[in-house]
């Protein structure tokens, strides 16, 4: 079996009387391709919040490559490997496709972006055309966030998070907001860019068939709780995922 | 990056046009062009700035006019020439004072420039004044250090500096036997509050070597609220309060001493504190022991003697236009004006009738001596450049017949009694225990 | 583009040593102070391009001053270059003291701190009467490595020192605000959350920009000082540290040559309406500002240069 | 009394008036997100206010009934918000609601400006004085001390100014939605809540209370130009100490700096002078955002 890359042992969190997180446990190997179910206020985004470091468990711990980085900031564990992309795109709305890709590639570059070397020169604007190009959103460059699709937001956002040397990523809700003709080419993209380079990947989502097509295994969350962790067509036929996830739908 | 520097030109350019419009300006030879820097704004506007020009506006108006004042008062204008005048607002700090001087001599092309109460401005003004060779009379402010750290060929200042004033008041203890065991200091903390604070403290430590001090406390500039301090002096009990605010400061703390005893537990005596007494009248305690920077204000009043025309016709025109009484600030403009003139005249005097240069003007000002309705002005200290003059301190009483409140016990201080002689810095003069004193 | 960049510094510089010859002596004394003004503002746009507002540039504006006046009037170094060096350094160091400690509040927070600080300086100065109280110090006239020049003279060459000083602390901003750095920077004003997820840190891209200002702040008081000959603890005032602000948002963050211009016309504007409204020359000012901050939403700047993509 | 006394009341005294200045402060920012630099000029304006509606009072016969001054007092405050309020509100500060809180600041700063010399326009340079009201309630004897009993009716009014803004946001309909307003606009307004009825309205009642502290004010003091400027930079910090838009908090905020103040004077006059951004700066170090301020939790 292949070591566990992250691995949460009996973490805790509640925000007052709210359980978000309750005896989480959860150890997935290298390479692996997770997906998060349950409804919304599961504890689904608290779960990947708290491995990228947003919100601080209560209890337990969280380990990375065998590191407790449970209680580090979002800075060192995204310097770690671990990325992310945003339930609702987050994006700098001042600029361009383009600087927003230069931003990440220059950080993800270097921990001291230079204070002399032009952001705008051909070179850096090369690196972030071809990470467009790669998320067939190249055309959109020289536009403001504003001005774009759902979908191409998106992809940016997780374009943006990728630009590095990411060991796992964390993707939320990578299809929502996106149309639903997009949505399988988005995942089919993103999927097949990060399995090409061994990158471990959790994503939370609410499509069932985007979930069995593209996952090795799902966690459901009810309440705070992970309710099944097993291969998809196991989990979607539990009779209590059916119940408090996917409502006997699926 | 191109349109920028478009944008940049234009800019340089409707500056250079503004320049060019804004232009020459300058008075012609049958006018004399002065510009007054006083506050117009700010807590000084009313206790000082206001009054101040308002006394200036009246002596110029009689000056145009011409035959007005008694002699040697009684030419047109000064020598003649009409009196122009360019207002400006002090308040805003001595940076904006330093601009403001160098467009009033540069742009407004001004002949002589009167003003400043603040002493901050009195420090920054005279070095500017002197680079431009441009005439200026400082007309009120207090701070002994702009002659005694500096020498200045252009610059006068024709009010004395406020040594006098704490001097005066120990003095006025002294004479009059007043016993002090203790006493407690409110001051204002800005530069005003401190150094009369010291002198207060440094002319005490010689006529009463004795006297203890129990406390000195130095709420903010502005603060309007006394209520603690009041209380740690009610607590502390000095025979004696000294206090040199002045403005809403001083009004404040009065109101609220007075209304919770102070005045009754402690002597209060105030260095400036004559030009509150409009305003205060009754809520002024009597037996308040009081000072107005110079013969100023009632004192003048109640002097008689030879300048009692000059005085009152002032007064009653600054009384029939503003319908009160002219208190310390419109004094001390009148001073710095007719000081003004009389150089003016002895200078055109000397050079056969033109308009003086500012090298002639500083000449004639230059250990100049005239007569004012605050006494005789003499510039005897830091070369001719500083003037001394004598002062006054009297006791609060009211008078409830007239309904309004006088000063008695007045006792008038000969110049030289309480003004350092030439050569001598405040602090050592009071610190050696006033050496070279002629009192009577 | 660098090319660009040079070609519009020799450009500027060009215009402004013409204000040398062109311009009255009062109209040279007021550009020289704005211009030393505008350099303090430049520092705040560096900060605006981070997404924070200093109100508290008055501390190094003021601490630059008192340091050229106290080096000048203890030491006896009159020498201009050697001032201006030696304030620069000494907000450098105290920049780079409080930058890391205030870069981590936001928004009003930012601008409260940095502004309670610059009037517990004003405070410490008020009270320390061995440095003139509130009434200040004195500074002489600077000299140019060893030349001494008096009146015009003076002015012109305090004038064109100023402008020297402009064109080379605008250039170098400008590569700056462009650079890999500055970009971040941006960035962290737009989204600061994102930005610490791809692992940058938003305080350090901020304590640059604050150290940088306070360098550009003490920069700014020494040639105020020296073109004024006089200090006082006004300089650390929060009405001082206002204007500068208002200088800033005035330029917008766009361009640099704007915060100049906008600085010049603020003088401009305070100086005429003081002469011609002496009684109601605040309610001139105030009225100024508001008509800014309506018609000119995002700055002077936002007139002649644009962010790309911008439709409008 | 000994000085520990001394210093608590001197305190309570100075905390009641700082509470009544700074809390209409809080309140607009809670609720518009402005920090209100002209919070200063309406202080002004409303001791002019006070100076004037109680001198017109004993000028029309108040002498037979001399406590109708403080109510002369009230309605003087009431006017200046009833008139600027709006003003200001509608006319200005409506078109600027979600811009930049610094530039907010700034167009406050301007309006501030402005009314400094409206004031002087209207009211001139010389001094208003309206002491009677300030002599009204008599002595307190406190130990060796004298008090004036005007001194704890400010005390009072500032429990009663407390209790009365607490009460109406927590106890009625309206003050629930203007908290809900406070905590989250946008979200109210998609709940169908008129926002700007609540803008307005608590404008006006940070208009009030402002002006209510420069009422209360102006008996014990001159009323003079250049009043404003003093009280914006102390009802700031308080209301930075005790967390912007929190109004217990600028309770708290008024009594930390109000006793730590009169402590100073009695003990270490020196200090005065710092011991409010003293205090700032040691809540800021443990709070940054103040002692009690909204947490602003982001979705992400």
């Amino acid at each position: 079996m292949t070591q566990a890359v992250l691995d949460v042992r009996d973490v805790q969190k509640s925000f007052g009387a709210v359980t978000a997180a309750k005896d989480i446990n959860v150890s997935v190997p290298e390479g692996a391709v997770y997906s998060l179910i349950g409804t919304n206020g599961a504890g689904k985004t608290t779960f990947v919040n708290m491995v990228t470091g947003y919100i601080k468990p209560d209890s337990g711990v969280i380990n990375f490559a065998g590191r407790n980085i449970t209680g580090m900031g979002p800075r060192q564990i995204t310097r770690l490997g671990i990325h992310r992309s945003f339930q609702i795109a987050q994006l700098c709305n001042e600029l361009t496709v383009e600087e927003n890709m230069v931003v990440a590639a220059t950080i993800h570059k270097s921990a001291r972006p230079s204070f002399w070397r032009n952001a705008h020169g051909a070179e850096a604007r090369e690196r972030a055309l071809a990470t467009l190009e790669r998320f067939r959103i190249a055309e959109h460059r020289n536009r403001l966030i504003p001005e774009l699709s759902g979908g191409v937001k998106k992809l940016l956002d997780i374009a943006m998070a990728i630009a590095g040397q990411t060991k796992v990523m964390l993707l939320d809700e990578p299809t929502s907001g996106v149309a639903a003709d997009e949505k399988f080419p988005i995942m089919d993209l993103v999927i097949e860019a990060l399995r090409a380079e061994g990158v471990t990947v959790i994503f939370v989502e609410h499509d069932m068939d985007i979930v069995t097509r593209y996952s090795d295994r799902v966690l459901a969350f009810y309440d705070g709780r992970i309710i099944a962790d097993d291969a998809p067509e196991e989990v979607l036929s539990d009779p209590d995922v059916q119940r408090y996830v996917t409502g006997g739908a699926a | 990056m191109n349109s920028t520097s478009k944008k940049f030109a234009g800019a340089l350019t409707a500056l250079a046009l503004a320049a060019g419009a804004a232009g020459p300006v300058a008075a012609q030879d049958d006018t004399f062009k002065i510009g007054v820097i006083t506050f117009l704004s700010g807590q000084a506007a009313e206790s000082f700035g206001v009054p101040a020009w308002n006394g200036g506006k009246v002596l110029v108006d009689m000056l145009n006019e011409g035959g007005k004042l008694p002699a040697p008062y009684d030419q047109k204008g000064f020598g003649g020439m009409n009196i122009e005048v360019v207002l400006v607002d002090e308040a805003g700090g001595a940076t904006k004072q330093v601009q403001e001087f160098r467009n009033l001599v540069q742009r407004e092309e001004v002949d002589a420039v009167v003003g400043y109460v603040s002493s901050g401005d009195c420090l920054a003004v005279p070095p500017v004044a002197d680079e431009l060779k441009a005439f200026t009379i400082l007309y009120d402010c207090g701070t002994p250090r702009v002659f005694e750290d500096n020498t200045f060929e252009y610059v006068f200042r024709t009010a004395a500096h406020a040594t006098m004033d704490n001097v005066s008041l120990a003095r006025y203890l002294k004479s009059r036997d007043v016993a002090i065991e203790s006493f407690a200091g409110l001051n204002q903390d800005y530069a005003w509050g401190q150094d009369s604070w010291a002198d207060f403290t440094g002319a005490m430590a010689q006529l009463y070597p004795d006297a203890v001090v129990k406390t000195a406390l130095f709420p903010k500039f502005g603060a309007g609220q006394y209520g603690t301090e009041i209380s740690a002096l009610l607590r502390e009990r000095p025979t004696l309060v000294h206090s040199s605010n002045w403005g809403g400061d001083l009004q404040g703390f009065v109101i609220q001493a007075t209304a919770r005893g102070l005045h009754e537990r402690s002597q209060i005596v105030l260095s400036a504190g004559d030009h509150v007494i409009p305003q205060l009248q009754q809520k002024m305690p009597e037996g308040i022991y009081l000072g107005a920077r110079g013969v100023n204000g009632l004192a003048a009043k109640a002097r008689g003697g030879e300048l009692q025309e000059l005085t009152d016709t002032l007064w009653d025109a600054y009384e029939a236009e503003f319908g009160v009484f002219p208190v310390q600030a419109p004094f001390r403009m009148w001073q710095a004006l007719l000081g003004l003139k009389t150089a003016v005249e002895k200078a055109m005097a000397e050079n056969g009738g033109k308009k003086p240069t500012n090298e002639e003007l500083a000449a004639a000002m230059k250990g100049l001596s005239w007569d004012a309705p605050s006494g005789r002005i003499e510039m005897a200290l830091a070369d001719g450049h500083q003037a001394i003059q004598p002062n006054a301190i009297g006791t609060t009483k009211w008078n409830a017949e007239k309904g309004a409140m006088e000063l008695i016990d007045i006792e008038y201080f000969d110049s030289r009694c309480v003004n350092p002689p030439a050569g001598v810095k405040s602090a050592d003069w009071i610190a050696q225990g006033f050496p070279g004193a002629q009192c009577d | 583009m660098r090319t660009n960049l040079m070609l519009s510094a020799v450009g500027a510089f060009v215009l402004l040593a013409a204000g040398a010859v062109l311009l009255p002596d009062w109209a040279m004394f007021l550009c020289a102070m704005a211009l030393a003004k505008g350099l303090v503002s430049l520092g705040i746009v560096g900060m605006m391009r981070g997404g924070l507002v200093s109100f508290g540039q008055g501390l190094y504006y003021c601490l630059g001053a008192y340091t050229a006046t106290l080096v000048a009037g203890q030491l006896g170094v009159s020498d201009i270059f050697l001032l201006t060096l030696l304030s620069a350094g000494v907000c450098l160091v105290v920049g780079a003291l409080f930058g890391p400690l205030l870069a981590g509040y936001r928004g009003i927070f930012f601008a409260m701190l940095s502004l309670a600080l610059s009037m517990v300086l004003y405070g410490t100065l008020a009270k320390l009467t061995v440095l003139g109280g509130t009434d200040g110090l004195n500074i002489g006239a600077p000299t140019f490595f060893g030349w001494d020049p008096e009146g015009r003279a003076l002015q012109t060459a305090l004038y064109l020192y100023v402008a020297v000083l402009v064109v080379v602390a605008g250039t170098l901003m400008r590569i700056y605000f462009d650079s890999e750095q500055g970009l971040i920077t941006l960035a962290t004003r737009d989204n600061e959350l994102r930005v610490e997820y791809l692992g940058a840190s938003v305080r350090t891209v901020m304590s640059y920009n604050y150290v940088f200002g306070a360098v550009l702040g003490g920069i700014g008081g020494t040639i105020a000082a020296l073109a004024l000959g006089h200090v006082d603890p006004e300089f650390a005032f929060w009405t001082t540290s206002g204007e500068f602000v208002f200088v800033a948002i005035l330029a917008g963050y766009l361009s640099v040559p704007a915060v100049f211009v906008a600085a010049i016309i603020l003088e401009m504007v305070r100086s005429f309406s003081n002469l011609y409204f002496p009684n109601t020359w605040q309610l001139a000012l105030g009225i100024f500002l508001l008509i800014v901050i309506v018609v000119l939403p995002n700055g002077l700047g936002s007139l002649v240069r644009r962010r790309k993509g911008d439709a409008t | 009394m000994d000085l520990a006394a001394t210093i608590l009341v001197d305190g309570l005294i100075y905390a009641g008036w700082l509470f009544i200045v700074s809390v209409g402060l809080t309140l607009v920012f809670g609720v518009l997100n402005i920090l209100n630099i002209a919070h200063g000029s309406l202080y002004a304006i409303g001791a002019y206010a006070a100076a004037s509606m109680v001198g017109a009072y004993f000028a029309w016969g108040g002498d037979a009934f001399p406590y109708g001054s403080y109510v002369a007092m009230i309605v003087a405050a009431l006017l200046v918000a009833l008139v600027l309020g709006p003003l200001l509100e509608r006319g200005l500060l409506r078109f600027f609601y979600g811009r930049d809180e610094v530039l907010n600041v700034l167009v406050t700063y301007a309006v501030f400006l402005i009314l400094e010399d409206v004031m002087k326009l209207i009211w001139g340079v010389n001094p208003y004085f309206v002491y009677e009201p300030y002599t009204l309630l008599g002595d307190v004897e406190m130990g060796p001390l004298f008090y004036v009993g005007y001194d704890f009716a400010v005390i009072a009014a500032a429990i009663i100014v407390g209790l009365a803004v607490w009460l109406s946001l927590n106890r009625t309909r309206m003050g629930k939605v203007v908290l809900a307003v406070i905590h989250d606009s946008e979200m109210s307004q998609t709940m169908g809540v008129n926002v700007q009825r609540i803008y307005l309205g608590a404008f006006m009642a940070g208009a009030f209370l402002a002006a209510l502290g420069g009422a209360l004010t102006a008996p014990m003091i001159s009323v003079t130009p250049g009043l404003g400027v003093n009280v914006i930079i102390v009802a700031f910090a308080v209301v930075i100490i005790g967390g912007l838009g929190s109004i217990p908090g600028a309770a708290i905020g008024a009594l930390m700096v109000g006793i730590s103040r009169a402590a100073s004077v009695h003990m270490l006059p020196e200090a005065e002078l710092f011991i409010i951004y003293f205090v700032m700066a040691i809540v800021l170090l443990f709070r940054p955002e103040g002692l009690f301020a909204k947490t602003q939790a982001r979705k992400i």
